[in-house]
């Protein structure tokens, strides 16, 4: 199998002068979500949640966007930047964007202010329910402040008195965003940054027309819907119907309309919500869908069989932004509420932790995710490819793999190291045995109940837990959650180890590794999963403490980019070798499809993926060919 | 013609087969000890001179008594239709296999659903000799993972089809007896039956857990009300009749009037609703596990059924060895429950 | 018997007319067998019949005997299961044994047409009357539209309904129960049919119906000039009907003549043992000759004469030979050997010769007053005030109201009143199984309704105990005897251990004549009669002071009610009980009962000693029930005056009724001008 | 009459508030952080989790909150939602899929009715022929099997070989609605057959049915005039409630097909801990069911010359 995609391969390189078929583009793309990811609002700035993202960028225009290189390029905004060192960053909009309707009846210009609108609606509690915060507080002065003002003044004098506030008065005051004139906005980091510009594709930085409050009222903007909202992004939503599809259609008014071919973009794009990811390559065989992104099982299917249809059509989608990684809860508590003693000590233990790092060989688990080219989506960093880079073009979280002497070039799952692995099992079979701690360990593990995918790979992880421990040592037991891990499972401490995905907002480590240090309340993952502020075990709190200053002094390099990258790289690589979490994959799936995936919109960072613009496709089926054409071209 | 003229009919001219089973003039008569009466007479005309024919015959009115003898037992009788019902006994007689095969399977088999391990390099392989069912799409034994399924969906089902006509029974029994209670559980049942269970199912997963036995009660609680308002109907006929009054009459309590004088008459319904609800509770939990409600750490025919889905087109053995099995349960059930309670009926009983 | 009496009706001429007509319809050793899961039951065995045009043949015989399966051969609607294996019906030169489906729907209905016995579920409940009867009226008339409907509301008026353009769209529910069987009785003659069957018509119907739908019956038969096969199990209703009588017995006609040769010179035993345990003819204070024993089984091959095991007159030959049809007219034809010359001459019973003199009357003066005999007696149970209503608000039912009556140690009290009177409810009341709602019960001078102690509750129930009307309802199938007989025993504990239990068990199996081994079989290895002696048992067991018998015969066969009677009649006197015997038919209780209170709408209208009633009825309602009585005597039958009572001859607007004793030990409800108007009746 | 229904929409109405209720209290039964999908759980802090469930009254004592949620019920105000589609009011919400579920199941459940009444009936008149047993086996057929597999075979068969669209789409209605109603009427079909078939028999044992014979009927007439309509009735008891509870959605069907109705909208709702949608759910479909038993109640009468309005409103 291998040697033969590897062959494959060989061939493509060879004859990668081999011309293109020579097919039409699709003109109207349908593509899918699955029924658990419709859109939850149509309120740009009231969402944080990516299935709502994927959908609004092509709605709204931010100030910037990324290309398919993952680099920052225009959008509202033609060009940026800052003049003292990052603490103030300028943003020069193009002159000429409209807002239209649904429509697509001009309603207003776009001018500077409707940031400023934007921002105040975002950190206005009474407008957005201080929803989409987080970044406008931790980088722009003042934010944080104006928050608590409303809020208090909603509690004092009523809702409908923090919801008449506007941008000017009290917000322009307290907050450092400004519109120097209509085309001009200046911001004020609360610290220098020079990752300020990256946050600014995200979509809490995204603008609002005062005159569309003036126009459906405060509530009536909560209430977003695509007839009420406003445009000025690519496309117009056409129809809507919850649980069954989206259809984009282009905005005429668009800033870049006529330039097809800087900008290309769908005559209309369908959104269909299906059953399940097997659902979608039903509905690629009958054609109903452009591309289908494949559940390992209809993978194994076609890549099991050559004399299936699609075998030369498998092709290796990119990476997501998502780095997966292992979380240890350092407070499991049983069902009943008491504490699972036994596994708090072992997962003290630092050899124990040690363990699922150097002793586990996971590449049959990495098959359930990437069945043919596992190893594809190794991941040996805690932070993501892509995110930040210094100034010679390393990647930062090449450097964190690079410090744990590691390397993806390996054709083996290089992390593994028996020698080390028996080492760290006697030393933890002895350390705990002195705790008190019973063998086999029992490791918790919960999936989503109605999820065969993640019951497969669970079964993966539990045979891989057994083969390289031993049944005798420990023993992982799979659960099921209903709908959410966060609020049945981590908030009730009930599982041993989680597997997350975090996915960067802006381009910077800390946006990682903040989510991760000892005492602060911000650190999502400390308190919502591993409750490492919980733990007891005095190795255990020193190894956190050390890492969280590491974290800080890191954080607090603003004025040397290369010299905070390795600032950061230092700390995660602590972080890592003292295994305080295991990073564990990539998202690096295969798919029928056809659309040149090289051409979209890649963000390492942010929610500018699924802008349908400049998607290069074909009414063929791209092949394996293709595709490692592309790969190569890259 | 119409079954209820047979049956009036039969009725009508069977009251007597169950009086007199053994007669005088029966012609293959037992030897005379099995007969207990006080005459002789000649069994053959030709011993007899024809004067004595015409002599009156002895008169023994004690006798007529004795003509109620009979073997028949009501039990006995169920039993004897039943087995007469020869697709029902035969289905029953798989169905047992099956089950006990369930328990048999992992000490001939090659594998257990402990000891089977993922292997990509074999999966889909299609049934042989090694393999009996072939494996799944992780290359790991299905036949061994068949056979679990199915001991943990008949356990299952079993365990909550007898769980729900239990309690369905005493609510239906309290419910149609006892009037206090009638508009109680009358709401009782309207709360329930008017909202969808998959809501109380969703809320109990998410609040109270989905451990095997949760949801199982959770199943019964949910899934008496069909049992209950039917056997509520059934003592609304039977309340009134004249043998309970007869016990009233006798101060009996309402405990024993339910337990001997109304209970028995329902049998036939219980075991029909019983055989119902354990196929029912299969194809429950096939939807149940489909919506993610059900613990899945171990392999149940719902698992099974949801994974073989994805690939059935290419590989079909996946779907029929689960999807047969369902069915020869289904099938099993809705047989015998029929034919037992067809036997329960005393009107078959000849 | 007068001879005046004897001109209702001339039997013989109608015996030459029968003589003198070919058979309309001939059925020749008719055999029908069903096949029951692989066993064959033969019903019919080889049974003959003749039906002579113009005539009312009745065939008499106990559930069992064949006589509906007989009939239905007539009209080709046997049960799927059931054919005819043998025999030929010749009927208009057809040979109906014959014919297909389609060749049947020439004849059903138009030729033959038959009254079915249910009149509550004979009709579509769902299609209004007008259209059930019109459906016949356009099928075999050839009527349309506004003709068909005139033709209807005339039948619907010809069968006695009034206001025949409003009944016409009325649903059957909006129908009494005689009123169905008058719209049943007009769908069969909207058919025009020659032959009209009437499968027991009245039997699920109150006596005053009963007597009028026999009236309208023949009324219709003379209209129309219809042949008429009646069946039925009622002596009472032959002798009313019949112009010739068949007896059929396990599936054969054992006797057949004109309706006076049958009632008074029968010559079949089982005619015999028939007619004898006819209450009506019985002796008060003296046993009913009973017939003993259950009929056969025709699942078994029968030998010989199937009737010969009961037969007390059996003959040894009976039980080896099936006796051929001997003539004793040229009308009456017996299948008995007794009537072979070699048989012994036998007479036939003294009842018989009873009823041929029309001594129907136990002898007493018809004139005297009679009071209740025992100047000593003792009250057992009192009734005050009673009232018993059911359901609340609007659907309030009173079923009692304003009862009051005593109950004397040791004597027999008959309640008497057609369905829906609240006899039954009344009965119910005093053993409390319905509550009652208003008024006090006392026994033996406690009262016993409402809250009561918990030892005066056991004594209550150890005390009342009450037998039940139907058999097949009253035992729990699902039980064995022994449990069934202890079940008191075993609620309050009153034994000391098991072995005293059982015995108790056997010792009151012994006592109402079954046997002590039968207390570890189920109930439906007993035929009713057996079944209601279980019942009795039951009561018994509690060792009872009073027992509430609620029509403990009505639901048996003719030949079994005797047995039960005589039963109830022991124990009293071997117990010294005091029953409340509930009934509706006026004939049975006057054999039985001391005293008997006649019950309508609730209210008990009059009260009176047994004889004292039934010659000096004072309320019209009683009269009424009086006149309707069956009477086994064609010509006593056929002579009787029906009195139809109305309620609204009372009119209690002003003058309010009361419960009054007009003569010492006898009570009429009735205002003061009623009352006058009784007490000159009575000479007072 | 009027009294007796006012009475029973009373009835109807307490028992419906009742059932609203107790969801109601069930789901404050859950912690707080339910109300917050996984996102927010990770960018907002407890305090702002707490002043925004302060600020819509979430954090009142359960049986405060059931009163104002009663009080804003009676002027038909159900609130928004809350993730479903955030701050839309339920009424919408809800309205749009109720409509598409309505139209799906009544057209679904239309076919199934007369061809599932239709066999019935015929299975019924040839009982014990070829067409009864094929018609028994296809019910058997259609329990043996799980509707999983079976709505899986309609959708391979449908999409594959008929070429038909496997998801429901809003632009298309009428093309992809027809493997939905497939899965639907498949499967009732195979009920109102085994209904329609047993009630009949049941009927043409009646003694009317004899009677009507002797009246010289003949089995077509017998069948027509006086079994047809008998056996309805003890359909049209349950017509109404099973209609009403198929215009609340399949949720098999629905998901499988991707059609927005109300199928899912329930369990997503709960799942996504969407109260308002939920008790907007839960109060739809306790009115559709107590409303159901009631139509079929007055149904009954009207079909029922025997039942009048009197009579005792209670289960039968």
């Amino acid at each position: 199998m291998k040697k033969l995609l590897s062959f494959v391969l060989a061939m493509v390189m060879i004859l990668s002068v081999a011309s293109f078929a020579s097919a039409d583009e699709i003109k109207e793309l349908h593509t899918y979500e699955t029924q658990s990811r419709e859109i939850e609002t149509w309120n740009v700035l009231m969402s944080q949640k990516a299935v709502d993202n994927n959908v609004m960028v092509n709605l709204v225009d931010g100030l910037l966007t990324n290309n398919n290189k993952g680099e920052l390029i225009p959008a509202a905004a033609k060009e940026w930047y800052s003049e003292d060192g990052g603490a103030t960053w300028t943003f020069k909009l193009n002159e000429g964007m409209k807002w239209v309707d649904q429509n697509g009846t001009v309603k207003a210009d776009v001018k500077a202010s409707d940031w400023v609108t934007a921002m105040e609606w975002v950190v206005n509690f009474s407008k957005n329910n201080g929803t989409n915060t987080s970044m406008p507080f931790q980088m722009v002065k003042g934010a944080k402040e104006y928050y608590e003002y409303t809020k208090e003044l909603a509690a004092a004098e009523g809702e409908e008195a923090a919801k008449a506030l506007t941008a000017d008065g009290k917000f322009a005051e307290m907050v450092g965003v400004k519109a120097e004139d209509d085309l001009t906005l200046v911001y004020t980091a609360t610290y220098p940054m020079s990752y300020f510009p990256t946050v600014c594709t995200y979509t809490s930085f995204y603008p609002l027309s005062p005159e569309l409050i003036a126009e459906i009222g405060v509530d009536g903007y909560k209430a977003a819907e695509p007839a009420t909202i406003w445009y000025t992004g690519p496309y117009i939503i056409e129809s809507f119907t919850a649980g069954n599809e989206k259809v984009f259609k282009q905005n005429p008014e668009y800033f870049y309309a006529n330039d097809t071919e800087g900008h290309k973009r769908f005559e209309r794009v369908i959104i269909k919500m299906i059953e399940s990811q097997d659902a979608a390559y039903q509905l690629f065989q009958t054609g109903e869908l452009d591309h289908a992104t494949l559940s390992p099982s209809n993978l194994n299917i076609i890549s099991n069989n050559p004399s299936n249809e699609f075998y030369k059509n498998l092709v290796e989608a990119r990476p997501t932004k998502y780095s997966y990684q292992i979380h240890f809860n350092f407070d499991k508590l049983f069902e009943d509420g008491t504490a699972d003693e036994n596994w708090n000590k072992a997962v003290a233990n630092e050899a124990f932790r040690q363990l699922f790092y150097y002793g586990l060989d996971l590449t049959q688990y990495l098959r359930t995710i990437n069945a043919i080219n596992p190893l594809a989506c190794v991941n040996y960093a805690y932070s993501a490819n892509n995110v930040a880079g210094k100034s010679d073009g390393t990647d930062y979280a090449a450097m964190v793999v690079a410090a744990q002497g590691l390397s993806y070039a390996s054709d083996t799952y290089m992390r593994y190291d028996a020698d080390k692995a028996a080492a760290l099992k006697a030393q933890a079979k002895e350390e705990l045995t002195a705790a008190g701690v019973t063998f086999p360990v029992s490791i918790d593990y919960y999936i989503a109940g109605g999820d065969q995918t993640q019951l497969d790979r669970a079964n993966a992880l539990k045979q891989t837990i057994s083969d390289y421990f031993g049944d005798d040592f420990a023993v992982l037991n799979i659960n099921t959650y209903v709908s959410s891990i966060a609020k049945e499972v981590a908030a009730l401490h009930k599982a041993s180890i989680y597997i997350n995905g975090w996915g960067a907002d802006f381009g910077d480590p800390i946006n990682f590794l903040s989510q991760e240090t000892y005492g602060e309340d911000s650190a999502y993952y400390t308190v919502t999963y591993s409750f490492a502020n919980n733990a007891t075990d005095e190795n255990l709190i020193a190894v956190y403490k050390e890492f969280t200053d590491l974290t800080n002094a890191a954080h607090a390099i603003t004025d040397d980019d290369d010299a905070r990258y390795d600032a950061f790289a230092k700390a995660e690589a602590y972080f890592l070798e003292h295994a305080l979490c295991v990073p564990i994959y990539y998202d690096v799936q295969w798919e029928l499809t056809c659309i040149n995936d090289y051409t979209r919109v890649y963000s390492p960072y942010g929610s500018q993926t699924y802008r349908y613009v400049n998607w290069e496709t074909n009414d063929q089926i791209y092949t394996s060919e293709d595709y490692a054409a592309f790969a190569a071209a890259q | 013609m119409s079954k209820q003229n047979k049956i009036k009919s039969v009725q009508e001219l069977e009251q007597p087969v169950v009086d007199l089973s053994i007669d005088y003039n029966t012609v293959d008569q037992e030897p005379k000890k099995e007969r207990p009466r006080g005459r002789e007479y000649p069994q053959s005309r030709s011993r007899m001179p024809e004067k004595q024919l015409f002599e009156f015959a002895e008169y023994k009115a004690s006798d007529a008594e004795r003509t109620g003898y009979s073997n028949y037992s009501y039990w006995k009788s169920v039993w004897q239709n039943f087995l007469r019902n020869k697709p029902a006994v035969i289905m029953s007689v798989v169905f047992i296999l099956l089950f006990i095969f369930t328990f048999v399977s992992p000490l001939i088999s090659k594998y257990t659903v402990e000891s089977i391990r993922i292997d990509y390099d074999r999966m889909f392989t299609s049934p042989n000799s090694e393999f009996w069912f072939g494996t799944d799409n992780m290359g790991r034994d299905y036949w061994c993972q068949v056979w679990f399924a199915t001991r943990t969906s008949i356990l299952l089902a079993v365990l909550v089809a007898v769980g729900e006509i239990i309690l369905g029974t005493v609510i239906g029994l309290l419910w149609g007896y006892v009037r206090k209670l009638d508009r109680f559980f009358t709401e009782l049942y309207n709360f329930v039956n008017n909202v969808p269970t998959i809501i109380y199912m969703t809320l109990i997963a998410l609040m109270v857990g989905k451990s095997f036995l949760i949801m199982a009660l959770a199943m019964i609680f949910f899934n008496w009300l069909a049992t209950a308002r039917n056997v509520r109907n059934l003592v609304l006929m039977y309340r009134d009749r004249e043998y309970n009054l007869a016990s009233r009459c006798l101060g009996t309590s309402v405990g024993s009037i339910l337990a001997r004088n109304i209970l028995p008459y329902l049998i036939s319904v219980i075991i029909l609703r019983l055989a119902l609800a354990i196929p029912g509770t299969i194809a429950y939990e096939t939807t149940l596990t489909y919506l993610g409600l059900m613990d899945v750490s171990r392999p149940s025919l719902g698992i099974l059924l949801r994974n073989a889905r994805s690939f059935f087109l290419d590989y079909p053995y996946l779907l029929v060895f689960p999807a047969g099995i369902v069915s020869i349960i289904t099938i099993t059930f809705y047989l015998v429950g029929n034919a037992f309670s067809d036997a329960c009926d005393p009107r078959n009983h000849v | 018997m007068s001879e005046a009496m004897k001109q209702t009706v001339d039997f013989d001429a109608r015996a030459r007319q029968v003589l003198s007509q070919v058979p309309l319809l001939s059925a020749r050793d008719v055999e029908v067998t069903f096949s029951l899961r692989g066993n064959k039951l033969t019903a019919i065995r080889r049974a003959s019949l003749d039906l002579y045009e113009g005539e009312t043949l009745a065939i008499v015989g106990e559930s069992g005997s064949g006589k509906s399966v007989f009939t239905k051969c007539f009209v080709g609607m046997l049960d799927k299961n059931g054919s005819i294996t043998h025999g030929s019906i010749q009927y208009d030169g057809q040979e109906l044994t014959q014919l297909s489906e389609k060749e049947w729907l020439k004849i059903r209905g138009k030729k033959i047409a038959m009254v079915t016995q249910d009149p509550m579920t004979s009709l579509n409940p769902l299609k209004t009357v007008g259209y059930q009867i019109q459906e016949a009226v356009e099928l075999h008339q050839g009527l349309r539209g506004r003709a068909a409907k005139e033709e209807t509301l005339r039948i619907l008026e010809a069968v006695g309904i009034s206001d025949a353009a409003r009944r016409y769209k009325q649903y059957p529910h909006e129908f009494s129960g005689g009123m169905r069987q008058r719209v049943v009785i007009a769908i069969a003659v909207a058919c025009r049919p020659q032959i009209l069957i009437c499968d027991e018509p009245t039997t699920a119907l109150d006596v005053t119906i009963q007597a009028q739908i026999l009236d309208l019956i023949r009324r219709l038969q003379k209209e129309q000039n219809m042949t008429i096969i009646y069946i039925t199990h009622d002596l009472g209703v032959v002798a009313n009907v019949a112009d010739r009588v068949a007896v059929m017995y396990a599936g054969q006609v054992i006797e057949i003549g004109m309706a006076n040769e049958i009632f008074f010179d029968p010559w079949h035993p089982y005619t015999w043992a028939l007619l004898s345990a006819l209450p009506q003819l019985g002796v008060k204070g003296e046993k009913l000759p009973a017939i003993d024993g259950t009929p056969p089984n025709l699942f078994n091959k029968i030998q010989g004469d199937a009737f010969a095991p009961r037969n007390k007159h059996a003959l040894n030959i009976d039980f080896l030979e099936e006796p051929p049809m001997y003539e004793v007219t040229a009308t009456h034809q017996v299948k008995a050997w007794l009537r072979d010359p070699r048989a012994p001459k036998v007479d036939q019973p003294q009842s018989i010769a009873r009823l041929a003199e029309s001594k129907t009357e136990t002898g007493t003066d018809p004139n005297a007053y009679h009071p209740h005999l025992d100047p000593n007696r003792e009250t057992l149970i009192q009734v005050k005030n009673m009232q018993v209503t059911f359901g609340t608000g609007r659907k309030k039912f009173v079923a009692v109201d304003d009862v009051n009556f005593e109950i004397y140690k040791g004597e027999t009290f008959a309640l008497v009143g057609e369905s829906g009177s609240g006899k039954t409810t009344i009965g119910r009341a005093l053993v409390r199984i319905n509550p009652i709602t208003g008024g006090e019960v006392y026994l033996n001078g406690q009262k016993i309704n409402g809250k009561i102690s918990k030892e005066q509750d056991l004594k209550v129930i150890r005390s009342c105990q009450m037998i039940f009307q139907d058999p097949m309802a009253s035992l729990n199938e699902r039980a064995k005897v022994d449990y069934i007989v202890s079940e008191g025993l075993i609620n309050h504990h009153l034994y000391k251990n098991e072995a005293e239990r059982e015995e108790k068990v056997q010792k009151a199996l012994e006592e109402v004549g079954l046997l002590p081994e039968f207390s570890s079989r189920f109930p439906h290895e007993f035929s009713g009669g057996q079944r209601q002696r279980i019942g009795i048992a039951r009561a018994l067991i509690m060792e009872p002071q009073f027992i509430v018998a609620d029509e403990p015969i009505s639901a048996l066969d003719v030949s079994i009610r005797a047995q039960v009677l005589n039963l109830l009649n022991d124990l009293k006197k071997k117990r010294g009980l005091t029953y409340m015997f509930i009934a509706h038919d006026l004939s049975v209780v006057r054999f039985i009962s001391d005293r008997i209170a006649v019950i309508h709408k609730g209210r008990i209208v009059e009260l009176a000693e047994a004889e004292e009633l039934f010659f000096h009825p004072l309320h019209p309602y009683t009269r009424a029930l009086l006149s309707a009585v069956p009477n086994p005597n064609p010509y006593v039958e056929r002579s009787k005056q029906l009195m139809v009572y109305d309620p609204d001859v009372h009119d209690y607007s002003v003058d309010k009724p009361i419960w009054n004793e007009i003569l010492p030990d006898h009570f009429v409800y009735g205002n003061e001008r009623e009352l006058d108007g009784y007490r000159k009746e009575l000479g007072l | 009459m009027a009294k007796y229904l006012l009475k029973r929409l009373l009835q109807s109405v307490v028992t419906i508030l009742l059932i609203v209720s107790v969801v109601f209290l069930l789901m404050r039964l859950m912690p707080t952080d339910y109300y917050f999908s996984e996102d927010e759980l990770m960018k907002l802090t407890e305090d702002q989790k707490q002043s925004r469930l302060e600020a819509e009254g979430l954090l009142d004592p359960p049986l405060v909150q059931l009163g104002n949620f009663l009080v804003r019920l009676s002027r038909f105000d159900l609130g928004t939602s809350r993730r479903i589609q955030t701050n839309k009011p339920v009424v919408d919400v809800i309205g749009s899929r109720f409509g598409v579920s309505m139209r799906i199941g009544l057209t679904a459940l239309g076919i199934a009715l007369v061809i599932g009444v239709v066999l019935g009936v015929l299975q019924a008149r040839f009982k014990g022929h070829a067409i009864d047993h094929v018609g028994t086996g296809y019910t058997v057929f259609i329990n043996a099997v799980p509707t999983l597999v079976s709505y899986s075979l309609v959708l391979i068969f449908g999409a594959r070989v008929l070429g038909l669209p496997s998801l429901y789409s809003v632009r298309k209605v009428q093309q992809s609605s027809i493997l939905p109603i497939a899965c639907l009427t498949l499967t009732s079909i195979a009920g109102y057959m085994l209904w329609t078939r047993r009630y009949m028999v049941d009927e043409l044992n009646k003694d009317y049915i004899r009677l009507a014979k002797l009246k010289g009927l003949n089995d077509r007439q017998v069948m027509f005039r006086h079994v047809l309509k008998n056996a309805f009735v003890p359909l049209a008891q349950y017509l109404p409630y099973s209609v009403l509870m198929t215009v609340g959605g399949s949720l098999l069907v629905e998901k499988f097909f991707s059609v927005p109705g109300m199928g899912p909208l329930l369990t997503d709702a709960i799942s996504r801990y969407d109260t308002n949608v939920v008790q907007g759910c839960v109060l739809l479909y306790a009115t559709l069911g107590v409303v159901g038993v009631l139509l079929g109640d007055l149904l009954m009468v009207l079909v029922d010359p025997r039942i009048s309005l009197s009579g005792k409103g209670e289960v039968r």
